[in-house]
């Protein structure tokens, strides 16, 4: 087929940020990490529970060996990114912005490996429940944004039917190429990783919708593609194309219900990076303790994607980029639109740390707290529709019930609307404000009904 | 081509609030949220044909009569009895919506009462007594007096809830930037001077 | 504190102290899009209709707009000077300078000073500051210091002068707009001018609406054919300084367009409605106006459907109620035109419209994704 | 006839007509309706504040009347008026006392280090969101005022960076309570003067890195007065249920080495002095 008139799918609303960013790093090949002195590993990456940490301070670990054991649903295991001692369970700077309990690893330079798991080569004869327990074990997690445990996505609730696994190749957010990357050095992994998923969850329609910037990964994962059964759709260019309803919508046109989930419309949607990961968990029988990381930002040296393991501090990462040739005025951890700023480059990276990145003051956003001059450009932006600009005004004059009203708890927070307005309001912060209020009443009041 | 006059007049170009201004009293005091000045609007209307229908009837009929050949005059009664008439309708619409609609009653609150001495009410049965309007003509004049009220307080609640959000000096905020704002729905009304 | 201070020697890498990293939410990165350079490209495109205005109307539009432009941007300052606001950061996002300029636009050439001083006072406090400035302004501040001076100061405000090419006396039509012909004797209903005194002229419009009066089926014939479109269309006709020329003020349209600032469908529906409306009353009834090609090119049609029936702050959100805004004003506008006593509404109809701006937000929101048209929460 | 006969008759007569008409829609459409809500509300501040924990005082009325709450659930009233309404209604006043807001928290712009960058909307709860705020404490004032917005008295004023209560408008509805994210601020008897003004359970050493201000647990106030104070952690507080509450002769003679203990009047015109000097 020729590619120039093949149909590019998209949606409705959202932005066209610059493309400037991507190409910074997206034609350098990922580099190994050297091996550190020090790793922190932190225990909770995710909303759920923290997984129960069951090594003590002194105790000697090999790589990959266990070090925290999932606990509960929503929490995955953790594993040693490499072989040393535990020198204590310490509080780091945490990605959020507050200290996080992390487990302190000291390497001790051998690498030395256990053997965790047996590879499992012939995974399409085997019982879909002996891989899903293998997802589990190995501590997989959503590596594209919220580090949801893969377990818990692969589990489709009773009484929804899925008959379509779509994977995120969209890699909408500017700067970063760490699934570009991915995709084009080893297709083989992923496209393996999304027909052991499809083979999990008895699918044989599978997805790989990736943005038309990245034609080269496209047409390498085209070259295999068809042993696996696997469709590749590229996608327009155009942001938040990598966002689960919008992807959905784009790729099999169904539009997940307001605060459904994908499994709603017989939809299950993984990461690229995941699929990569969970096909090392099997084939190899290998636990999630590295990942590829996209280290940029004009301020760089050399910016460039790299492969980290798990609780390597930031500061190393911008190391191995040889350090910076202007002054950073922000380090973000993840993608520059939804990421988040930190302030300690002693944050580790975590199995959903897509990015790591450093802006000047020029290049990074300033926001301002004026009024709104309702352009409108915000609306147009928005992929789920919201009039945004009226929101965050309700917002701001202290009236969250009339936001609700207006569907509030609908965004995505994806900053379209923050990235296109011209009075740099800080909208999606005020939105985010706004729904965290209304969680909480509405908690409050359920709270209350059972009471 | 009489009632169009009549209607448009009542609505646009004679509005009640906005030109003569009469009945500002409920159109500032329960413009703050556009659902009360819905059903504030809903009572005037209802009030203001009710009363026109009625006034105009006594004015014809009990004021200006004749008795065996002898024609009456009582027309210095009118003011009198026209806020008799006046006070007894919105008694009872009172009783009615306490009943009816008890969260409209609570929004309301004082400013139902109000329409016993509001201006609009008692202007509108003057107006219709000056005019001589027939009692149809009056019914039909004092709905869309009330109309023109309804708009008039629509937009300007609308306005007053969007104003609420917005950033005023503190020197202005409430009343005053309403009745700024008052003043400028009423220049945009002068527009439709000499529609009729 | 400075964001130099405090540098950090790691691993010989120049880096700042991690405290002095900024702290934001998400997005960390944003467009190019700027107030002030959104202000800067109306002002450009305002600039075509305002050279035009200096071209027919000579040095006392320039006056004018000098004053506008000065009076509104001083009228700013001291607003900011007394409510403590920053003075400077205020009159940079340039949007009392648009509304100077526009303002200028608005008035009858040859106004003394004062008019614009009143209009710029009218316009930057009661119009904008008062509602806390840029954005919380419901009327456009523009239409409020022009509404407000046409009824304060009636006689000044519908002062016309001729446009540059009027005063020949092989302009078409010269009687009909209460010019002299200087081929004819003075008469007392003629009196020439004397020498520095202002020559007025009517509207197209203003004439209309005495012709209305008059007898005969075709009673608007000699202001209301192709010959006169041509003059109309180019620029000569009697007006505000801003509204007589289409040529700029769509040249002016199109930069908007192009800038992507204006949503094209509300100029276009604007003049639409009027143009639909006007050609089915005049096509059912002659006698009582004039063809819509009249009613498109002369008042200031044009000027409010390009530029103020388009203001960001002041018209609706959504596409649909944009849409809606702009019949909205076209109806009005034509029902004032036709049947009002004054011969021009579009002013009117706009700051009725603005007024109506927030029902319209309310009901005509854009259904957010994954809502269907039944299943509304 | 004279006309003024006339004129008395058809005023009778319209009169009778209309009261009867009244009459017979008063008694189709009678709600019952406790005549005493309204003279409660009448008593009632009519602040709307919502400290009772009804919504509003009209609701608040109701409950009173209905015998729900005690009169002196409306933290806004005085004594002599929680006292009118329950002598107006026949019911006991009920026992308890007037509460004050405190904002326990003496890190100003000055105390505190401004450790952070903070760029983004002005508000507490969207600021502690962000990386904990503008502020090095994770404990303290934010200083963006949602209390002070939230307050409808406006008895709470934001002075470098730091909310301070005045004490003298403050009706203790505890609004602020509600409103701030860091749940600093307290309310307290309304007759106590001293206050610990930090909420910081962070260790001595890295509050003092942190801030000028903070309790550091060091216990002098606990051991001069025991009946009066306690100290759980690195955190003093009062005993406000203390038979006696510690006045400013008690607070002389700690001399408190971090001032985080201060009267009132001493923390109110500490900060003010700072701000004045600051204008200099």
């Amino acid at each position: 087929m020729n590619k120039s008139s093949r149909k590019v799918m998209s949606f409705t609303g959202g932005i066209h940020p610059v493309s400037a960013g991507k190409k910074l790093t997206n034609t350098q090949a990922v580099h190994t990490a050297p091996l550190l002195e020090r790793y922190t590993v932190l225990v909770q990456e995710n909303a759920g529970k923290a997984p129960e940490v069951i090594v003590k301070p002194g105790d000697k670990v090999l790589k990959y060996q266990l070090l925290a054991q999932a606990s509960g649903f929503v929490s995955a295991n953790l594993h040693s990114p490499t072989s040393g001692e535990v020198a204590g369970i310490v509080e780091v700077p945490g990605p959020m912005g507050v200290p996080a309990l992390a487990i302190d690893i000291r390497a001790d330079g051998e690498d030395r490996e256990t053997d965790p798991f047996e590879p499992i080569p012939d995974w399409r004869s085997t019982d879909p429940k002996v891989l899903l327990d293998r997802v589990s074990d190995a501590g997989l997690v959503g590596m594209g944004g919220a580090s949801f445990p893969t377990r818990v996505k692969l589990s489709i609730p009773p009484g929804k039917k899925v008959d379509t696994l779509i994977l995120n190749g969209a890699e909408c957010e500017p700067y970063l190429s760490a699934d570009h990357r991915l995709m084009l050095e080893s297709p083989c992994r992923v496209l393996e990783g999304a027909a052991i998923i499809g083979h999990i969850l008895g699918i044989d329609k599978i997805y790989i919708g990736i943005e038309i910037n990245k034609h080269d990964a496209i047409a390498e994962l085209e070259r295999f593609s068809e042993d696996y059964g696997i469709k590749i759709v590229p996608l327009q260019v155009q942001y938040p194309q990598g966002s689960e309803k919008q992807l959905i919508h784009a790729i099999v046109n169904r539009i997940v219900p307001p605060g459904g989930l994908p499994a709603d419309v017989g939809c299950v949607v993984q990461n690229v990076g995941t699929a990569a990961a969970l096909s090392d968990a099997v084939t190899l029988g290998i636990p999630l303790v590295e990942r590829i990381v996209t280290v940029s930002g004009k301020v760089l040296k050399d910016p460039g994607n790299w492969k980290l393991r798990i609780g390597t501090p930031v500061i190393k990462a911008i190391e191995f980029c040889g350090g910076v040739t202007d002054e950073p005025s922000k380090l973000i951890l993840g993608g520059p639109m939804m990421g988040f700023a930190q302030n300690s480059y002693e944050v580790p990276v975590a199995k959903n740390t897509s990015g790591v990145l450093l802006f000047s003051r020029r290049r990074a956003l300033n926001y301002r707290s004026g009024s709104c001059i309702r352009c409108g450009r915000c609306v147009q932006g928005c992929p789920m529709g919201l009039c945004t600009c009226l929101l965050a005004t309700a917002i701001e004059g202290g009236r969250i019930d009339l936001a609700e009203q207006n569907h509030v708890m609908d965004c995505l927070e994806c900053g379209s609307c923050a990235y296109v307005c011209p009075a740099h309001r800080p909208l999606v912060q005020t939105l985010r404000l706004a729904k965290a209020e209304i969680r909480r009443q509405r908690a409050a009041a359920k709270a209350k009904a059972e009471k | 081509m009489k009632y169009l006059e009549l209607t448009v007049g009542a609505v646009l170009v004679y509005n009640f609030v906005l030109s003569r201004f009469l009945g500002i009293c409920p159109f500032l005091g329960v413009s703050k949220r556009v659902s009360t000045a819905m059903g504030m609007s809903g009572a005037v209307v209802f009030v203001m044909t009710l009363a026109s229908a009625i006034t105009a009837a006594i004015y014809r009929y009990l004021l200006h009569f004749s008795l065996g050949g002898v024609s009456y005059d009582l027309g210095f009664l009118q003011v009198l009895l026209f806020i008799l008439v006046i006070a007894a309708l919105v008694q009872i619409i009172e009783t009615v919506l306490q009943k009816l609609s008890p969260s409209l009653y609570q929004a309301l609150g004082i400013y139902l009462p109000l329409i016993t001495t509001n201006c609009a009410v008692l202007g509108v049965a003057t107006l219709n007594a000056k005019a001589n309007y027939s009692v149809l003509d009056a019914t039909i004049f004092g709905c869309f007096s009330g109309i023109g009220f309804a708009l008039a307080i629509l937009l300007f609640s609308s306005l007053r809830e969007k104003l609420e959000l917005a950033t005023p000096p503190k020197a202005f905020e409430g009343t005053p930037i309403a009745l700024v704002t008052a003043g400028i729905l009423a220049m945009a009304f002068c527009g439709f001077a000499g529609l009729c | 504190m400075s964001l130099f201070t405090n540098k950090k020697e790691n691993g010989g890498i120049r880096l700042p102290d991690a405290k002095n990293l900024v702290l934001s939410s998400s997005p960390h990165l944003s467009s190019s899009a700027d107030e002030s350079r959104i202000m800067i490209y109306v002002i450009i495109s305002l600039l075509p209709a305002a050279a035009a205005g200096i071209w027919f109307f000579g040095a006392p539009a320039l006056r004018v707009i000098l004053y506008s432009l000065v009076f509104c941007i001083l009228a700013e300052a001291v607003w900011c000077f007394i409510a403590g606001k920053p003075v400077w950061r205020t009159i940079s996002d340039c949007s009392a300078a648009v509304t100077g300029l526009l303002l200028a636009l608005n008035l009858p050439p040859g106004v003394p000073f004062y008019v614009p001083l009143i209009g710029a006072i009218l316009a930057i406090w009661l119009g904008k500051q008062i509602y806390g400035g840029l954005g919380n302004n419901p009327f456009n501040p523009v239409l409020v210091g022009r509404v407000g001076l046409l009824i304060a100061l009636p006689a000044l405000m519908t002062t016309w002068t001729p446009a540059r090419g009027m005063e020949d006396a092989s302009y078409p039509q010269h009687h009909a707009f209460g010019l002299t012909d200087p081929s004819k004797p003075v008469t007392k209903a003629t009196p020439q001018k004397a020498e520095g005194e202002l020559v007025t002229c009517a509207t197209p419009l203003g004439v209309a609406s005495t012709a209305v009066a008059k007898p005969g089926k075709y009673r608007f014939r000699k202001i209301d054919n192709p010959k006169m479109w041509k003059q109309y269309f180019i620029g000569r006709q009697g007006g505000c300084i801003g509204e007589t020329c289409a040529p700029a003020l769509l040249l002016g349209g199109i930069l908007l367009v192009l800038f992507n600032l204006i949503n094209w469908r509300v100029p276009l529906y604007f003049a639409g409605t009027v143009g639909v409306l006007t050609a089915i009353i005049h096509y059912f009834a002659p006698q009582v106006t004039p063809t819509p090609i009249f009613h498109l090119l002369t008042g200031g049609l044009l000027l409010g459907a390009i530029f103020m029936a388009t203001d960001m702050v002041t018209s609706p959100i959504s596409g649909t109620g944009c849409v809606i805004f702009a019949i909205g004003c076209g109806v009005i506008t034509t029902v004032i035109r036709i049947w009002g006593n004054y011969p021009e509404g579009v002013s009117f109809s706009i700051l009725f419209m603005n007024a109506l701006v927030p029902l319209i937000d309310r009901w005509f929101v854009k259904r957010p994704f994954g809502y269907t048209r039944r299943k509304e929460v | 006839m004279s006309n003024l006969v006339i004129a008395a008759l058809v005023m009778g007569v319209l009169a009778l007509v209309l009261g009867t008409a009244i009459g017979i829609f008063v008694k189709f459409f009678k709600v019952k309706s406790d005549p005493r809500v309204e003279l409660v509300l009448e008593l009632l501040p009519g602040a709307n504040c919502g400290g009772c924990g009804c919504a509003g005082c009209a609701d608040f009325a109701k409950a009173v009347a209905s015998g729900r709450l005690k009169p002196n659930g409306c933290p806004v009233s005085s004594q002599e008026q929680v006292n009118a309404i329950a002598f107006a209604l026949g019911v006991d006043p009920g026992e308890g006392f007037a509460r004050r807001a405190v904002v326990c928290c003496s890190g100003d712009k000055f105390q505190t280090q401004m450790r952070k960058f903070y760029n983004g909307a002005i508000d507490c709860a969207a600021a502690s969101m962000i990386g904990g705020g503008p502020k090095g404490c994770r404990y303290g004032c934010i200083g963006m005022g949602n209390c002070a917005h939230a307050c409808p008295f406006g008895a709470i004023e934001v002075i470098n960076s730091l909310a301070v209560v005045h004490q003298e408008l403050c009706v203790g509805c505890g609004k602020c309570v509600a409103a701030c994210p860091r749940g600093i601020i307290k309310l307290v008897p309304a007759d106590s003067t001293a206050h610990v003004y930090c909420s910081s359970p962070e260790k001595g050493a890295v509050k003092r890195s942190l801030c000028h201000g903070g309790c550091i647990g060091c216990g002098k106030c606990e051991r001069a007065f025991p009946d009066s104070f306690t100290k759980t952690g690195f955190l003093a507080s009062v005993k406000y249920d203390a038979a006696k509450l510690p006045g400013a002769e008690e607070i002389q003679t700690i001399k408190c080495p971090t001032g985080a203990l201060a009267t009132e009047v001493d923390h109110y015109a500490g900060e003010k002095a700072v701000r004045e000097g600051e204008k200099k």
